[in-house]
């Protein structure tokens, strides 16, 4: 295996294209094994491109990790829960924003209410407390709730992509993929 | 350098391989190429390039339509000088905008330091917070001096705290200068943005997608991003698909998910701007329906093979399983889309005129599937020719037979008209739906022909012999016709029935054979409920028809025909009237019993269970009565007369024909096309049935016996078509419970309901939901036909519809319209009353009792607006036994009924605004509803409209059949007796 | 009892475990002449005579055994999945044992001039059949036989019904990628998780083209391979099997340090204070806002960066390395100074953070370039 | 053949047979060199060995019989591993259940037990193979590019060892999982949450997306699911182990041609 003649055949034949200067003979004998050659290395990475082509298939089967939730001006300032059954997302919006926040508890993930007067979350299970901006303010809960990635589509409707956090202890709020601006 | 000398062991020229290694790697290569361009090339990439296109058109025609609009907008052009100048005059400040900006950094790097230092702070705020916890846990001795560092460090905390917030001062001090001198921009601005914003979401989108917008950068990408291999990541062509799992395929004992890839290519599908894209782009046809998230079919959440069916995984033209609705457009796909039937699909795509049968499977339950059209007269079509009775229908479970009682025969008919019938039912009432057993293609050589003679003896002769007997009452007054006339018009019989060349029925559905072909709608049907009456008096006597007339549940206890309540006279007159209506075929000679074809019938039919040479013997034995009786009863079994007729002797008999609640899911394979050359699909195949049910007989040598029994019942085309969209929509597969049509309690209520008011035939006379009321077309003036029964369940009291349903009492006694006493069971009376409540959404069964109470001044003030003077309600009303003075056509319903009848909050409503109950009804509106409080009568109560309305509804509730005599305060009503509401009736 | 076992968990915690590993490390394998004369004085050699492996084994048995009698440490040691470590563990200390057993023999041979026990033996030719057919089929029959038993005793651990909505706290990668993974607590992952692992493959298929040394081959020695050998062993033993060992035992809930008798408390807080080393030039040293131009922010970041791997390993050629550069080449010594210093780049990562509690050097999360 | 040939035993008697002898060509009782010679000659399995080695190869001491073990639980892991396929259907909806079979009802379902501790054993007799390798500087000339092979099985193996990780579809298997995909998910350039994958773009086309980066490569989906399962499978099931017995059998040919185990020269 190791002492077959292509390679070596191929090297020279390499250095004797790069030098013209040969008779016609050996010119059309390089020419040939050149185009050979580099016609089978395009085959094999053909092949190779093939194999990598196939792993990304045209459609997905996955569940939707993201939704529609309709148009900015849907929502006043406050809290919306209108997914947070279906999709574990609070909708906030404030004077200048709208953000989606996760409905999952930082403390041992249960699921907090919303206490519209008090305007607060509150975790039945420990009593964590966070604020409307999701900042933990009482109890157990070691860091604010998470937010995912939201923006407008083209038409103009709010959409919400549960597969990418934003965590305030990470500096991550101020992302502008974690809100949008009204 | 040198090339290595050839070794003398080589048998090939060196030089030589060296080429056709050259070639066959070449070849190689292009073979990968064309695999490369065979996957790339996918005839749905064109459609989304086509799509694309159009997509930039219309978004560039929409946006230069809107920005010329703004021009044009002198609020906008002033609103953008406005800006220019406050911009301009922001820019002259910039120094001091610079100054307070630079303010402001530095007070916000000062406050990120801190708030880091307090971040810290806190963080080790809590890890100390932590150890503190354990170390009194474990009564470690370094717990005080934990302490005393936490102390510390909270002290910090909260130092840093303070500093934050002089800093967030600080900010928000030079913020509120900045916004204080950029004030003007910012509000002219947002006011520009007002304007702006439809334009710039179209804006934004056509950067997106229209080269000419775009950057190079983009235009590059553009062009580059759906090239082979490249377009893995982020193409612009590319398949989508909508995931069903709770509307699964049937996969054979098994359930799929559903994949519907079909808008990869109809991309417009949910876009109302795509209405006149050419197809595949076009915008679905009925947005309101389906699509859009609003609807009660969003895209996303019902797909589209759910309906259409075809394979939702395709995705192109053929392997998507389109089915072309006729021969043109067929050739038309041929040529265009080199269109094949896909093979081994059981569920291709439904036709364009067949779609509706998609509805089926999850409207099930409903009587009527709103706005499928085309199902429900296929579903009422199948109703009224009985189709339920001998093909067993899940549907129609229970439901009763399509004929009339043949238990009494004797006593209603004779022999000789029963012959004829059989014969050919349609010689003597050409719009009956008695369908044709016999002279079918399959029976009409001579030798069948004899035979059907001798079938049709025996058949009448059975049934005369098995009759029983049935008494008549022998006096029948004497009876005037022309009064019987007027009454049948008058009360209401012709509701369902017809009656000869009625005037007003000329529009109706009669006249089949041969004449021109009137269209059935679901009205006609309803007005061909009950039997035809033409030719009644060849088939039956005077004396059974007045009985008839006079009680029909004494003939047949389970009779759907109710009681007019008619006096003697009134029956005998109507009587008198329709038996005068003879057919004269019934005098037509009748052919004689032959007895050697009897004998041959007899014999096949013995031949099956004995041998023959005993058959042969035992046919000898019999007598001919006893031939025609045995082979009658035979014959009734194999035709299957009893699925809609009572029979003696066939009490408990299975239907004979095929099951047909799965029948739209049947195999193609299993249906005999025989010699007939129609298109080899279901639809194909029940259309020719229906139309011909004999027809894959065509060129067949059968038996007497093998041959199709299934008789005639001369649909047209048209309904033929009708009927295959309904026998199409019965598939086996279904949705989960989740996306059915009707959930909870209250949907299975009104289903129910509704499909007793459809078995009673409620509409024909009412309009009941929006649709019915047919009869009206046979009264002369609108205001005499049967009362509209729109929010019935708003309006009356529950209590009050069970009692007036068991026993009808005048409402309107000017009306000759007669509401009939049906022969209800209880429960079906409680299915109507929960109808109308739940259809309306009340609250039912419990009811608040209301008691009315007016102060003595609300009292004047009724009366006052009852009298001439204000909204003179008796001019039409009537009031007790108080006519009111003018002409029937303008009376209105009793007010002594009302404390009992209607429901108090209905009657609010209704004074406030008639229209919005009954568009059209002569009940004035008093109230402008544009206008209300202004539309009040001023000097009464003060001119308050909501307390009027309600003074007037509490003084109407408080008459009683002795006019005006009001009672200050009413006490509860008394106790219902024993006819109670059962609400537990389900 | 309790004393002792605080005083482990003390002195597991990362920082300084980390230490005394090293430092024994540096004594047992002393690149350097400092450590070697401690070395010397300290008689390290003995440790692998037969006493001193008896030593090594009572003295790691026993702290098992210690430890065994702690409900918390025998929760972490006897999980079914951790097992294979344990073993590990034993079984790496047992062959390094071994392996320097036979060389500090064979070392004592040719200091003498004679040759290695193997030269003798490898002189002398045996059929194959039966002597290593027979021997390997014993072997292979002790390991079915050790498998089957481990199999009876151990049932293979199953969880519940995979939940990707609930993650388990700590969720840990299987046990041989817990190395790279417990790297995550100082690097970025695309460090962590694909330059090292990319690094450690490279620099494990160059080793038979950098190592130029000819002596050495065929025989357990470490006098004759020290260099190659203390290299080896640091990366081996101190920066794999370690951090295994630390991110499978000592990690618990948010990936917080517990140590061996400590009892894996969700509540446990740690504080993080860590800071990238822009802030710190910027907004501690020099007291003012971090610059908005990306390049001037990470300015000091990217100017470490370039002395270590641009001039150190100059640096190092004229100093430390000067015999490796003469023997290697300046390509090889490059390949070689380039892999050696970003694998140092973990250990000093982790003394930055200790220390300085530098979370970056250069920190770029708009390109989720983070050093 | 028998030094006895009065009384040949039934056993004697089978041995002269055809069939016999054309089995074991040499006979299985060994009295001569040339016939132990033969031996190793004559079979297909055990000529992987030559028929002469130095005395010190056959220590245990030297060699540690590392390679040879790791060689030994492979073939147990495709033994084992075969069987388990069995029973064993990659999918969400069955694969837990599946798993959890094997410990309830298949009769010997110990076997998924053998397969899972086997498989950490091989990792850790990879492991030690490569130290002992070290140690006796087995790596140097001529036997450089065997060891580079050999460094190719070790990952082969971890990998194997990790896409089995996933099979039984429990919390430690998606989660193990999850954290060591996310790395190649940082893979630069490559990797949707790696440095550079921003730059892998055309205007404000990403051409490193969710549905398009390395991570998507191995999973087949933008986080652990159906579809990762079911790729881990045929990589743990098929993939893997062509690609590791390919470069096995290099490795193992290479032993023969380097020259043998190594030894002092």
């Amino acid at each position: 295996m190791a002492d077959i003649k292509p390679p070596v055949t191929n090297t020279s034949n390499t250095k004797a294209a790069a030098n013209p200067a040969g008779d016609m003979d050996r010119r059309s004998f390089i020419k040939w094994s050149v185009v050979g050659w580099s016609a089978f290395v395009a085959v094999v990475a053909g092949y190779g491109s093939m194999v990598a082509r196939y792993l990304f298939p045209n459609v997905l089967f996955e569940p939707v990790q993201t939704f529609r939730a309709g148009v900015p001006e849907d929502y006043e300032i406050g809290v919306s829960e209108q997914f947070k059954e279906k999709y574990g997302v609070w909708i906030v919006r404030d004077s200048e924003k709208i953000f989606a926040l996760s409905t999952v508890c930082t403390h041992l993930g249960c699921t907090p209410n919303y206490l519209p007067v008090d305007q607060k979350f509150k975790c039945p299970c420990h009593g964590s407390g966070f604020y409307t901006t999701g900042i933990n303010f009482e109890g157990p809960a070691p860091r604010p709730l998470e937010r995912f990635k939201i923006y407008l589509s083209d038409q103009g409707e709010i959409i919400v992509d549960k597969t990418k956090k934003f965590q305030q202890e990470k500096g991550e709020w101020s992302d502008p993929e974690s809100l949008i601006v009204v | 350098m040198s090339l290595p000398p050839l070794p003398p062991e080589s048998y090939y020229d060196p030089k030589k391989l060296d080429k056709i290694f050259a070639f066959v790697a070449i070849a190689l290569l292009l073979s990968l190429i064309a695999l490369f361009a065979k996957d790339y090339s996918r005839p749905w990439k064109d459609y989304q390039r086509q799509f694309h296109a159009l997509e930039i058109e219309k978004a560039r025609v929409k946006l230069d339509q809107l920005q010329l609009d703004l021009s044009n907008n002198e609020e906008h052009q002033r609103v953008l000088k406005d800006l220019k100048a406050a911009q301009v005059n922001l820019r002259q400040q910039s120094s001091q905008q610079e100054a307070i900006n630079r303010q402001m950094r530095a007070a916000e790097i000062i406050q990120k330091i801190h708030t880091k230092e307090s971040q810290f702070a806190k963080a080790q705020y809590g890890a100390l917070k932590y150890r503190y916890e354990k170390a009194v846990h474990e009564f470690s001795p370094d717990a005080a001096q934990l302490k005393s560092q936490w102390d510390a460090l909270a002290a910090n905390i909260e130092n840093l705290r303070l500093s934050i917030e002089s800093d967030d001062t600080s900010i928000k001090s030079a913020n509120d200068a900045l916004a204080l001198l950029q004030k003007d921009v910012k509000e002219l601005e947002k006011q520009r943005a007002g304007f702006a914003k439809k334009g710039e979401i179209i804006e934004h989108r056509l950067k997106k997608i229209d080269p000419m917008r775009m950057s190079a950068a983009n235009q590059l990408a553009d062009m580059v991003r759906d090239l082979p291999f490249l377009e893995l990541a982020n193409p612009n062509y590319k398949i989508r698909q909508i995931v069903l799992k709770d509307i699964p395929e049937d996969v054979n004992f098994m359930r799929a998910q559903r994949v519907d890839r079909c808008t990869t290519c109809h991309l417009g599908i949910d876009n109302p701007d795509f209405v006149n894209a050419p197809q595949p782009l076009t915008a679905h046809p009925h947005p309101e329906l389906f699509m859009s998230k609003n609807s009660p079919h969003p895209l996303d959440q019902f797909g589209c093979t759910t309906c259409h069916r075809g394979r939702g995984r395709g995705t192109d033209f053929i392997s998507a399983a389109h089915t072309p609705q006729d021969e043109e457009q067929k050739t038309k796909w041929e040529k265009k889309y080199g269109w094949v039937e896909l093979h081994h699909w059981d569920q291709p795509m439904l036709p364009a005129s067949l779609t509706q049968a998609g509805c089926f499977k999850c409207h099930e339950n409903q009587t009527v599937i709103k706005t499928a059209e085309k199902l429900n007269l296929g579903l009422h079509l199948i109703e009224r020719g009985g189709c339920y009775n001998c093909h067993t229908i899940k549907k129609y479970q229970g439901w009763s037979k399509s004929g009339p009682n043949l238990e009494f025969i004797a006593s209603k008919s004779t022999k000789e008209w029963a012959y004829h019938w059989i014969d050919d039912p349609k010689s003597i009432r050409p719009n009956t739906w008695m369908p044709s057993f016999f002279h079918q293609t399959n029976t009409s050589d001579p030798l069948s022909m004899k035979r059907s003679q001798q079938e049709i003896h025996s058949i009448v002769e059975y049934l005369f012999a098995n009759s029983k007997p049935f008494a008549l009452d022998s006096a029948v007054p004497s009876g005037d016709a022309k009064k019987g006339k007027e009454l049948a018009a008058s009360l209401g019989c012709l509701a369902c029935h017809n009656v000869g060349a009625q005037p007003g029925l000329d529009e109706g559905p009669q006249g089949r054979g041969g004449h021109a072909e009137p269209v059935r709608t679901r009205d006609s049907l309803r007005r061909e409920f009950g039997p035809s009456l033409v030719g009644l008096g060849s088939k039956t006597t005077l004396n059974w028809l007045y009985q008839w007339l006079k009680d029909p549940t004494k003939y047949h206890p389970d009779t759907r025909m109710p009681s007019l309540r008619l006096s003697d006279q009134e029956a005998a007159d109507i009587a008198a009237y329709l038996i005068q209506d003879k057919s004269p075929i019934v005098d037509k000679p009748i052919p004689v019993v032959d007895d050697k074809v009897l004998d041959g019938i007899v014999l096949d039919f013995l031949k099956k269970s004995s041998m023959v040479s005993e058959s042969e013997s035992k046919v000898k034995k019999m007598s001919r009565q006893d031939k025609l009786v045995f082979a009658g009863k035979r014959l009734i079994r194999e035709y299957g007369c009893y699925g809609c007729h009572q029979i003696p002797g066939f009490e408990n008999e299975k239907p004979v024909g095929t099951e047909l609640t799965e029948e739209g899911s049947k195999d193609v394979e299993r249906l005999d096309f025989g010699f007939v050359n129609i298109e080899h699909n279901k639809e194909a195949w029940f259309k020719q049935k229906l139309m011909n049910p004999r027809i894959f007989d065509q060129g067949r040598v059968l038996e007497p016996l093998d041959k199709a029994k299934m008789p005639n019942f001369d649909f047209t085309p048209q309904e033929a078509e009708v009927i295959t969209t309904a026998l199409m929509g019965f598939v086996k597969d279904r949705p989960s419970p989740s996306k059915m049509a009707d959930q909870g309690v209250k949907a299975a209520f009104i289903n129910e309901g509704a499909k007793t008011i459809r078995q009673l035939n409620c509409q024909a006379c009412h309009i009941i939901d929006g649709e019915g009321g047919g009869i009206q077309s046979t009264v002369t003036d609108k205001s005499f036909s049967p009362p509209n029964l729109f929010a019935e369940g708003q309006k009356v009291q529950p209590q009050w519809l069970f009692e007036f349903l068991h026993a009808p009492t005048p409402i309107r006694p000017w009306l000759q319209v007669r509401m009939p006493t049906y022969n209800f069971h209880a429960s079906q009376i409680n299915s109507i009353i929960k109808y109308f409540n739940y259809l309306d959404n009340q609250e039912f069964p419990f009811t608040d009792i209301y008691h009315p109470l007016l102060s003595s001044e609300e009292l004047t003030a009724a009366q006052k607006m009852f009298s001439k003077d204000y909204f003179d309600c008796t001019h039409c009303h009537i009031v007790g036994n108080k006519l009111p003075a003018g002409t029937p056509d303008n009376w209105a319903p009793n007010f002594a009924l009302a404390a009992k009848r209607l429901k108090p909050e209905w009657i609010v409503k209704w004074i406030t605004n008639p229209q919005d109950f009954l568009s059209g009804t002569k009940m004035p509106t008093y109230y402008d509803p544009k206008n209300f409080d202004a539309s009040a009568p001023g000097d009464i109560l003060g001119g308050d409209a909501k307390r009027q309305i309600r003074v007037l509804r509490d003084y109407l509730l408080t008459i009683s059949e002795h006019p005006l005599q009001v009672k200050q305060a009413v006490s509860a009503p008394e106790k219902a007796e024993d006819k109670t509401l059962d609400i537990h009736a389900r | 009892m309790e004393t002792i076992k605080h005083f482990i968990n003390t002195i597991a915690a990362p920082k300084i475990l980390f230490n005394i590993v090293v430092l024994s490390y540096l004594i047992i394998f002393p690149p350097f002449k400092f450590f070697q004369k401690i070395h010397d004085a300290l008689g390290v050699r003995r440790l692998w005579t037969k006493k001193g492996g008896m030593a090594i084994f009572s003295l790691m048995f026993l702290a098992f055994a210690f430890g065994l009698t702690d409900g918390n440490f025998r929760l972490i040691v006897l999980k079914p999945d951790n097992v294979p470590i344990v073993a590990l563990l034993f079984l790496v200390v047992f062959f390094v044992w071994l392996a320097l057993h036979q060389a500090q023999d064979n070392d004592d041979a040719i200091a003498k001039g004679g040759k290695p026990k193997e030269w003798a033996e490898s002189r002398e030719k045996v059929l194959v059949f039966p002597d290593l057919v027979y021997i390997e089929f014993i072997a292979l029959m002790i390991v079915a036989a050790l498998l089957v038993v481990w199999a009876i005793g151990l049932p293979a651990p199953l969880e519940q019904a995979a939940n990707p909505t609930v993650s388990p706290n700590p969720s840990k990668a299987p046990w041989y990628f817990l190395g790279l993974q417990e790297m995550l607590v100082y690097f970025d992952p695309w460090i962590a998780g694909v330059v090292f692992p990319t690094v450690i493959l490279l620099g494990l298929m160059c080793i038979p083209y950098m190592d130029k040394n000819r002596k050495g081959l065929g025989y357990y020695t470490y006098q004759d391979r020290k260099t190659a050998i203390n290299i080896f062993m640091f990366f081996w033993l101190v920066l794999w099997m370690f951090l295994i060992s630390i991110g499978t035992f000592l990690r618990g809930p948010n990936w917080n340090f517990f140590g061996p008798f400590e009892y894996w408390d969700h509540n446990k807080l740690e504080a993080l204070n860590n800071i990238n080393l822009s802030e710190l030039v910027y907004m501690i040293w020099l007291n003012q806002g971090l610059p908005s131009n990306i390049l001037w922010r990470e300015a000091p970041g990217f100017l470490i960066l370039i002395v270590y791997f641009g001039l150190l390993p100059a640096i190092l050629a004229k100093t430390i390395f000067k015999d490796l550069y003469a023997r290697m080449g300046v390509v090889r010594y490059s390949i070689f100074a380039v892999l050696f210093l970003m694998a140092l780049t973990l250990p000093i990562k982790m003394y930055l953070r200790w220390l300085f509690n530098i979370k970056y050097i250069v920190a770029i999360p708009e390109f989720f370039f983070n050093i | 053949m028998n030094a006895n040939p009065n009384k040949p035993s039934m056993w004697e008697k089978f041995q002269s047979t055809q069939f016999y002898r054309s089995v074991f060509r040499t006979g299985i009782r060994v009295v001569s060199h040339r016939q132990r010679m033969m031996i190793m000659l004559n079979s297909v399995f055990l000529h992987l060995h030559p028929v002469r080695l130095p005395k010190h190869a056959v220590k245990v001491r030297y060699t540690w019989c590392m390679g040879g073990l790791s060689f030994f639980l492979f073939l147990v892991l495709t033994v084992t591993g075969i069987l388990l396929m069995f029973y064993y259907r990659p999918t969400i909806e069955y694969a837990y259940g599946d798993v959890t079979d094997l410990s309830q009802q298949v009769p010997l379902g110990i076997m998924r037990e053998i397969h899972r501790w086997g498989a950490h054993l091989m990792v850790i007799t990879v492991w030690l193979h490569m130290f002992r390798v070290f140690m006796t500087g087995s790596y140097k000339p001529p036997r450089e590019f065997n060891w580079v092979i050999g460094v190719v099985l070790l990952v082969l193996t971890m990998l194997l060892s990790f896409t089995g990780y996933l099979l039984p579809w429990d919390q430690l298997a998606i989660w193990a999982i999850t954290v060591g995909s996310n790395m190649a998910g940082a893979t630069p350039l490559l990797g949707m949450n790696g440095p550079g994958s921003n730059l892998l773009s055309i205007g404000d086309v990403n051409l490193v997306t969710p549905v398009s980066d390395a991570r998507f490569a191995l999973l087949g989906g933008r986080f652990v699911g159906e579809a990762a399962l079911l790729r881990f499978y045929v990589l743990h099931c098929i993939g893997l182990p062509f690609i590791i017995m390919i470069f096995m059998i290099v490795h193992f040919w290479r032993i023969r041609k380097d020259g043998g185990i190594s030894g002092p020269t």
